[in-house]
């Protein structure tokens, strides 16, 4: 299990750093449909199954695919420069590596804890993962779920509505 | 009682709202007669009060409640006894006959149904002051009388001298209202009272003289300086005069003037109380007697020589009252009402006659042409200067009599009081040898004529008055209410009646040599006394001084802070915070780049500070160990 | 009052806060052109919303319910911030919502039909009515912040769209300040229930929850600087909001521009019911969950109001546009009203209620003055007018009743109010009473300065000033019989009120 | 033996804040945007493990919800870019400023 676990890690690590490493934009999206994958097995070890179905079919399916679409109809040159302007990045990168800093003694710490809830394993098991997940969503969760369909469909009328409009 | 009451109260308001409402749409004569008819049916009411009072009886009775919250309770209560019979038997009395003369005086005016209607609202106001049981109901009444003396004096809008004369009543009465008001705190505060019969009740739990009760005088005088026009508050009532004639003779003769006697007598069990505010009382009054009366020697406008003339008596009420001697000054309040009327009312015969014009020097002739005003007028004329056996002699005498026959600083009140009796009988005289003159005096080519009947009836009504007013034994009707008046021996009595008639005979005289007998005289004597008749003809320029003193600096204050403290100090300083705010926002503009990355980066530290914040929280940071 | 029961199972306060939404949302639905039905819709809603107000007033109960307040209702609202929807009234807010309804009715009454964009003024009234309600009735002081900052943006845009002269400076200059204000409270108010959940451990932004546990403590400031007692702290920010809104000098200043830009039937609720709005969040909120502040600052607020009294009446004096004297004596009574709420005792702040009430009447009624002067004569300002009562006596005799009713004659309605406030000053503070009687006399003058100026003396000017017609009395009407019965026999007003105000807790203490 | 919490999450803030990184450095909208989806991916991660760790299904709820939100944001994201894209202008965040005040 911990051997599995360095392994996924390390995969996610690599293909992390070649999301915003690489200089073409069709191998960042690669690296990205890579480090999904990776994420997906992650879910799987956190008896996460459904986010894993999820994970594969949504993102990695259907966003990257889009991405990956775009990039190839687009086709823009590498990065022209990948230095940006301004100092400001400069300035990004420290806290970046602050915050994980801070994050990484948080974790160190112990300093995260929370209610412990119903749903162990062998309950998730004993309803079945996607069951359970179901119910949870229609019931408990049901307003942000359909706050949330609202939006994809808010999302989709005006993706279209874009698409099909030129700017002057 | 507890209905007749109310009736007296309420007819004059019942006259009032026909005449306002309807007045318009109403004839002249219905009009007339609803005004008159209704003070009128309110003396017929007053009368019965009369009779039961009469009987012993008093009336103390509360009809609703005006406001009540924990112990601060004021009902609409009306309070009849003695003090406010005599009072409603004047105002309705002398009321209806100027109301009454009033009918034929107006005839020719516009503004017939508004004069009525406020002539109406005014005896109503008068007789609710009168009539209040407690002190927030008399201030109401007081207001409402102040505000009937603005709308009357203003009764001609129309002329700009009018407008600043009601305007000035108005403001030198709210002055008094204020007093009243302060007064009534006081009273509230100190012993938890306005009701009249609680307040006399009570007054004696404050200590005598001390500074409590002193200072409620102290404030009651105010607002009866104010109504009252004694000094200090006093340039609003010559200006008065520029409303029509009967309301002159209703301000000075029934209503008004005499609330603020009114007021002291009614107080009277407070200012026993407080000796140094009685003391102020006195001297105020004597005071504005002799003060008034020199500035009538001087005038030749013959409503303000009137005006003056009642200024010098109501004087003479307040020293009585000051120095005690409540019947005294209710008695002289009682024959001045019948003298007043009557001169005022015969005054406005004579000035219609003239031709709207008020200067004595250009009358003459008045007893071929208005004989019932001409005698009537020197009836009026003899009853002021205090003649024996008119009603005048006996008040005002006894008014005197009883400030020499007190010790101390009264004795010299009392001397001042017969000098003023002296100067009255010389003004008086005065005015009446140079106005309705002698033969040799005739403007021959004038054609004078006399008035109505309507006007002539009242005036011999309260001509009749004026001389057998002195027989009437008010004293003893208001023993109830005030005790019994000290008595003087027989001698002392004749020994003081032949001296005060001895100064009002000096008075008369000299008035007969400088403007009977020898008119050149008087000229001469006017250049010679220069700097003080032209003092004197002034009025001692206290209206100049409070124009200066009060209303320029007021105005000039409002202007300051209009076109200075508004715009620079108070607005300039929230200017300069927003100037100052746009200035920094316009620095930190600079950081809407509308770069992503810019505000991303902010997001990002904020995202650093939160977690900072976490984890200072949770006590994980090395410089802060434990929870 | 209490002449009924009202059913006790239908939200009437509820109703009161909804019928002028759905006036409004039926004008949204009218078409523009429709101006006569848009107006007659408005006047019926309001119409509508009065007779309810009146029949609440009718059934209220002198000292009845949970802290006197009656027809209470409750709604969660965010439960796990401890916010509702709680409504209730009481003796403070009751006699002000009538005001509320009858001011809004008459503003509608005298919108003219032709009026550019009348439908969106129309229905920026209701709004705003629902709000100024809103403010009156919510008990949980989130829902009231929200009602208190929903009643800024109609009127922003009724000045700013339908104003005259500066009307955008003017606009903008009161949202700004207001916006200020409301910023310090909002801080203040959520201080309040943080605090109290830390004594009592309940989370509530509700009204009846905290009135009973007063705030404590005191701030120690870093470095020795001294300390600062937490509820002088909150009764400030607090105090900040409301000041501006009265207004108590000096953050008076956007009151003349605002005023004079309003067009009339704006400013009739704006100067009328908006300013005291303030002077019932002062009662609401500062001396009723900070009395022991409110002891310990109500003397300098009090020395503020007096000051507000003489200083609007010496500018009423001297100023030549209608309009700003109308606002400068407004201020000057918006004072009295400062001075009897701080002056904290059980009369001083009876007569500031009346006088809210009285103000309201008065100062309506000067404005509807004001504006028939401006619709008649052409202009507002007082050097060009000139003897109006010979040419239009009924509008003189009005005019008269109103301006009587200004300068606190006693008899008319003003006299009560000042009457109660100034004898509940003089219990305080002497010589600010003695200020505020220094005001009444100034009053005197600057009215009749007022008066006098435009209906006396000769020749009339303009020459042709139409008379009143029936309408334009009968809009005067009600204000006029409110001024003759309160000023008469205002003896219903304490039998309403006196019970909530004894248990206000300022007067407890 | 099992894998420890606190690993899972410790790899969701590296990742998390590569993604931040990156974001701060990229130029072309398109990489930025990937960046997003990387921290948007990394807090699923964390949400899972926190679920998964404290027996509780609010965090997978979560995660479900955030992929949803991220899909809906894409799909808007990209029809911009593709907008300004056709608009004939750089693929430059540095270059698209017109939000300036």
């Amino acid at each position: 299990m911990v051997v599995g676990f360095a392994i996924v890690a390390a995969w996610e690590l690599v293909t992390a750093v070649g999301v915003v490493a690489f200089r073409k934009p069709m191998y960042n999206a690669l690296s990205l449909v890579a480090n999904m994958l990776g994420l997906a097995v992650l879910f799987l070890m956190l008896n996460a199954q459904f986010l894993f179905a999820a994970q594969i079919i949504v993102y990695a399916g259907a966003v990257m695919v889009l991405f990956v679409f775009i990039i190839a109809l687009m086709n823009p040159e590498t990065d022209i420069s990948f230095r940006p302007r301004g100092t400001e990045w400069i300035y990004g990168v420290v806290f970046g590596v602050v915050f994980a800093a801070l994050l990484g003694g948080l974790l160190f710490n112990r300093g995260l804890t929370g209610r412990t809830g119903a749903f162990t394993p062998e309950v998730i098991a004993a309803a079945g993962n996607v069951q359970t997940i179901g119910i949870a969503l229609y019931t408990r969760f049901l307003f942000p779920v359909e706050v949330t369909s609202v939006l994809l469909l808010v999302a989709a009328v005006g993706a279209v509505y874009l698409a099909m409009r030129r700017i002057r | 009682m507890d209905i007749l009451a109310p009736l007296v109260l309420l007819t004059p308001l019942a006259g009032f709202l026909v005449n306002a409402l309807f007045g318009r749409l109403l004839p002249r004569r219905v009009v007339g007669w609803v005004g008159a008819g209704s003070i009128g049916l309110a003396f017929l009411f007053a009368l019965l009060i009369f009779s039961q009072v009469l009987g012993g009886q008093k009336l103390d009775q509360s009809y609703f409640t005006w406001w009540q919250s924990g112990d601060f309770n004021v009902p609409f209560n009306l309070y009849v006894d003695a003090l406010s019979t005599l009072m409603i038997l004047v105002i309705t009395g002398v009321g209806f006959l100027i109301h009454v003369y009033s009918i034929g005086y107006m005839r020719e005016d516009s503004g017939y149904s508004r004069f009525f209607a406020y002539m109406n609202l005014f005896v109503f106001s008068m007789l609710l002051l009168v009539l209040s049981g407690n002190l927030v109901w008399l201030i109401i009444g007081w207001a409402g009388v102040g505000l009937c003396s603005y709308l009357l004096i203003g009764f001609w809008f129309e002329r700009t001298s009018a407008v600043l004369a009601a305007r000035k009543a108005f403001v030198m009465n709210t002055i008094g209202d204020v007093g009243m008001v302060f007064a009534a705190f006081l009273i509230f505060l100190n012993l938890r009272v306005l009701d009249f019969q609680g307040l006399f009740g009570r007054v004696h739990q404050l200590p005598r003289g001390g500074t409590v009760i002193t200072a409620i005088c102290l404030l009651l005088l105010v607002g009866a300086l104010a109504k009252s026009a004694q000094l200090p508050l006093q340039t609003w009532l010559p200006d008065a005069m520029e409303g029509p004639t009967p309301v002159s003779a209703l301000i000075h003769a029934a209503t008004m003037v005499t609330a603020g006697v009114y007021l002291v007598a009614r107080m009277h069990l407070l200012y026993d109380w407080a000796p140094t505010a009685a003391a102020t009382v006195a001297v105020i009054g004597g005071v504005t007697a002799f003060y008034a009366a020199t500035i009538g020697t001087a005038q030749v406008d013959i409503k303000r020589i009137l005006a003056y003339s009642t200024m010098s008596q109501i004087g003479y009420m307040f020293l009585a009252v000051g120095i005690g001697a409540y019947t005294a000054g209710m008695f002289h309040f009682m024959t001045h009402a019948f003298f007043k009327a009557l001169l005022f009312l015969a005054a406005g015969n004579v000035i219609h006659a003239f031709h709207e014009d008020q200067d004595i020097r250009h009358m003459g002739n008045v007893r071929a042409g208005l004989p019932i005003t001409f005698w009537t007028f020197l009836i009026g004329t003899l009853s002021i200067s205090g003649f024996p056996l008119f009603a005048g002699f006996f008040s005002k005498d006894e008014i005197i009599r009883a400030a020499l026959s007190a010790a101390g600083s009264e004795f010299w009140l009392g001397l001042l009081a017969l000098i003023t009796a002296g100067l009255t009988a010389y003004y008086m005289f005065r005015l009446f040898f140079i106005a309705f003159g002698w033969e040799w005096l005739a403007h021959d080519d004038r054609h004078l004529h006399e008035a109505l009947p309507v006007q002539t009836i009242p005036i011999v009504i309260l001509a009749a008055g004026a001389v057998v007013g002195g027989y009437i034994p008010v004293a003893s009707f208001l023993t109830p209410v005030f005790g019994r008046a000290v008595e003087v021996g027989t001698g002392a009595f004749i020994g003081l009646a032949a001296l005060s008639v001895w100064v009002a005979l000096v008075g008369f005289a000299l008035a007969y040599l400088l403007h009977a007998r020898r008119p050149e005289l008087a000229v001469a004597w006017r250049t010679r006394l220069g700097p003080i008749h032209t003092l004197v003809e002034h009025k001692y320029y206290i209206d100049e001084l409070y124009d200066r003193v009060f209303v320029r600096p007021g105005l000039a204050l409002a202007r300051f802070l209009n076109e200075v403290v508004e715009p620079r100090v108070i607005d300039g300083a929230v200017n300069a915070v927003a100037d100052f705010t746009l200035l920094e926002a316009r620095e930190f503009r600079l950081l809407q780049t509308g770069r992503v990355r810019s505000y991303a980066l902010v997001t990002l530290g904020g995202a650093v500070g939160v977690l900072l914040i976490v984890i200072w929280y949770l006590g994980y940071l090395p410089w802060r160990s434990g929870a | 009052m209490s002449w009924y029961t009202l059913p006790a199972n239908v939200p009437w306060l509820t109703l009161v806060l909804l019928l002028p939404l759905i006036g409004a949302l039926l004008v949204a639905l009218t078409p523009s052109v429709a101006v006569r039905v848009i107006k007659q819709l408005g006047i019926l809603t309001s119409v509508i919303t009065l007779a309810l107000v009146v029949a609440i007033i009718g059934g209220f109960q002198q000292g009845v319910g949970n802290l006197h307040l009656q027809f209470e209702e409750g709604l969660q609202w965010i439960p796990s911030l401890g916010i509702s929807y709680h409504l209730g009234i009481d003796g403070l807010s009751l006699f002000l919502l009538g005001l509320n309804a009858l001011l809004f009715l008459i503003a509608i009454v005298v919108t003219d039909s032709l009026t550019p964009r009348l439908k969106e003024f129309i229905l920026l009234l209701l709004i705003l009515e629902a709000a100024t309600a809103g403010i009156l009735l919510a008990l949980d002081l989130v829902l009231f912040y929200v009602f208190w900052e929903a009643m800024l943006v109609p009127l922003y845009f009724l000045i700013g769209v339908w104003g005259e002269g500066r009307r955008v400076y003017a606009a903008f200059k009161f949202l700004i300040y207001t916006v200020i204000g409301s910023f310090a409270m909002l801080v203040a108010i959520l201080a309040v229930a943080g605090i109290n959940f830390s004594q009592t451990g309940q989370l509530s932004f509700d009204w009846t929850v905290l009135v009973q546990h007063p705030a404590a403590g005191v701030w120690h400031l870093p470095a020795g600087l001294g300390s600062i007692g937490i509820p002088q702290l909150l009764f400030f920010g607090f105090a900040l909001a409301f000041a501006i809104k009265m207004p108590i000098f000096p953050l008076h200043t956007w009151l003349p521009p605002a005023y004079t830009a309003s067009p009339i039937p704006v400013v009739i609720v704006f100067a009328g019911l908006v300013s005291k709005l303030g002077a019932y969040g002062f009662l609401r909120f500062n001396l009723s969950l900070f009395p022991d502040a409110a002891h310990s600052l109500g003397g300098p607020l009090a020395v503020l109001a007096t000051i507000g009294i003489l200083y609007g009446a010496f500018m009423a004096l001297v100023q030549t546009d209608l309009k700003r004297l109308v606002a400068y004596a407004s201020m000057s009574h918006l004072g009295f009203i400062g001075l009897g709420i701080f002056a904290g005792n059980l009369l001083g702040i009876e007569g500031a209620l009346v006088q809210m009430i009285n103000h309201g009447v008065i100062i309506a009624a000067l404005f509807l003055v004001v504006g028939m002067i401006e619709r008649r004569a052409g202009t507002r300002d007082r050097g060009e007018l000139r003897g109006l009562a010979a040419t239009a006596p009924l509008f003189a005799a009005l005019f008269l009743v109103v301006s009587l009713a200004a300068l606190g004659l006693p008899g008319l309605n003003g006299f009560v109010g000042e009457f109660l406030i100034m004898l509940g000053a003089w219990s305080s503070f002497v010589p600010l009473a003695v200020g505020a009687g220094i005001g009444v006399i100034l009053a005197a003058w600057y009215v009749l300065r007022f008066y006098q100026g435009s209906t006396q003396e000769a020749p009339p000017q303009p020459a042709r000033f139409p008379e009143l017609r029936l309408a334009d009395v009968g809009v005067l009407a009600p204000l006029l019989g409110l001024m003759l019965v309160i000023g008469i026999s205002p003896a219903f007003f304490p039998a309403a009120v006196d019970a909530t105000v004894k248990a206000l807790p300022v007067i407890v203490r | 033996m099992p894998v420890p919490a606190y690993s899972f999450l410790l790899l969701s803030g590296v990742v998390f804040t590569l993604g931040a990184i990156g974001f701060m450095v990229r130029r072309n909208p398109l990489v930025v945007f990937m960046c997003i989806e990387l921290m948007l991916n990394a807090v699923n991660l964390a949400f899972a493990a926190m679920s998964r760790y404290l027996n509780s299904l609010d965090g997978v709820v979560f995660a479900f919800l955030v992929i949803t939100v991220a899909a809906a944001e894409v799909v808007v994201g990209i029809a911009i870019i593709v907008q300004v894209y056709r608009a004939g202008r750089q693929m430059d965040v540095d270059e698209l400023d017109l939000m300036k005040d």
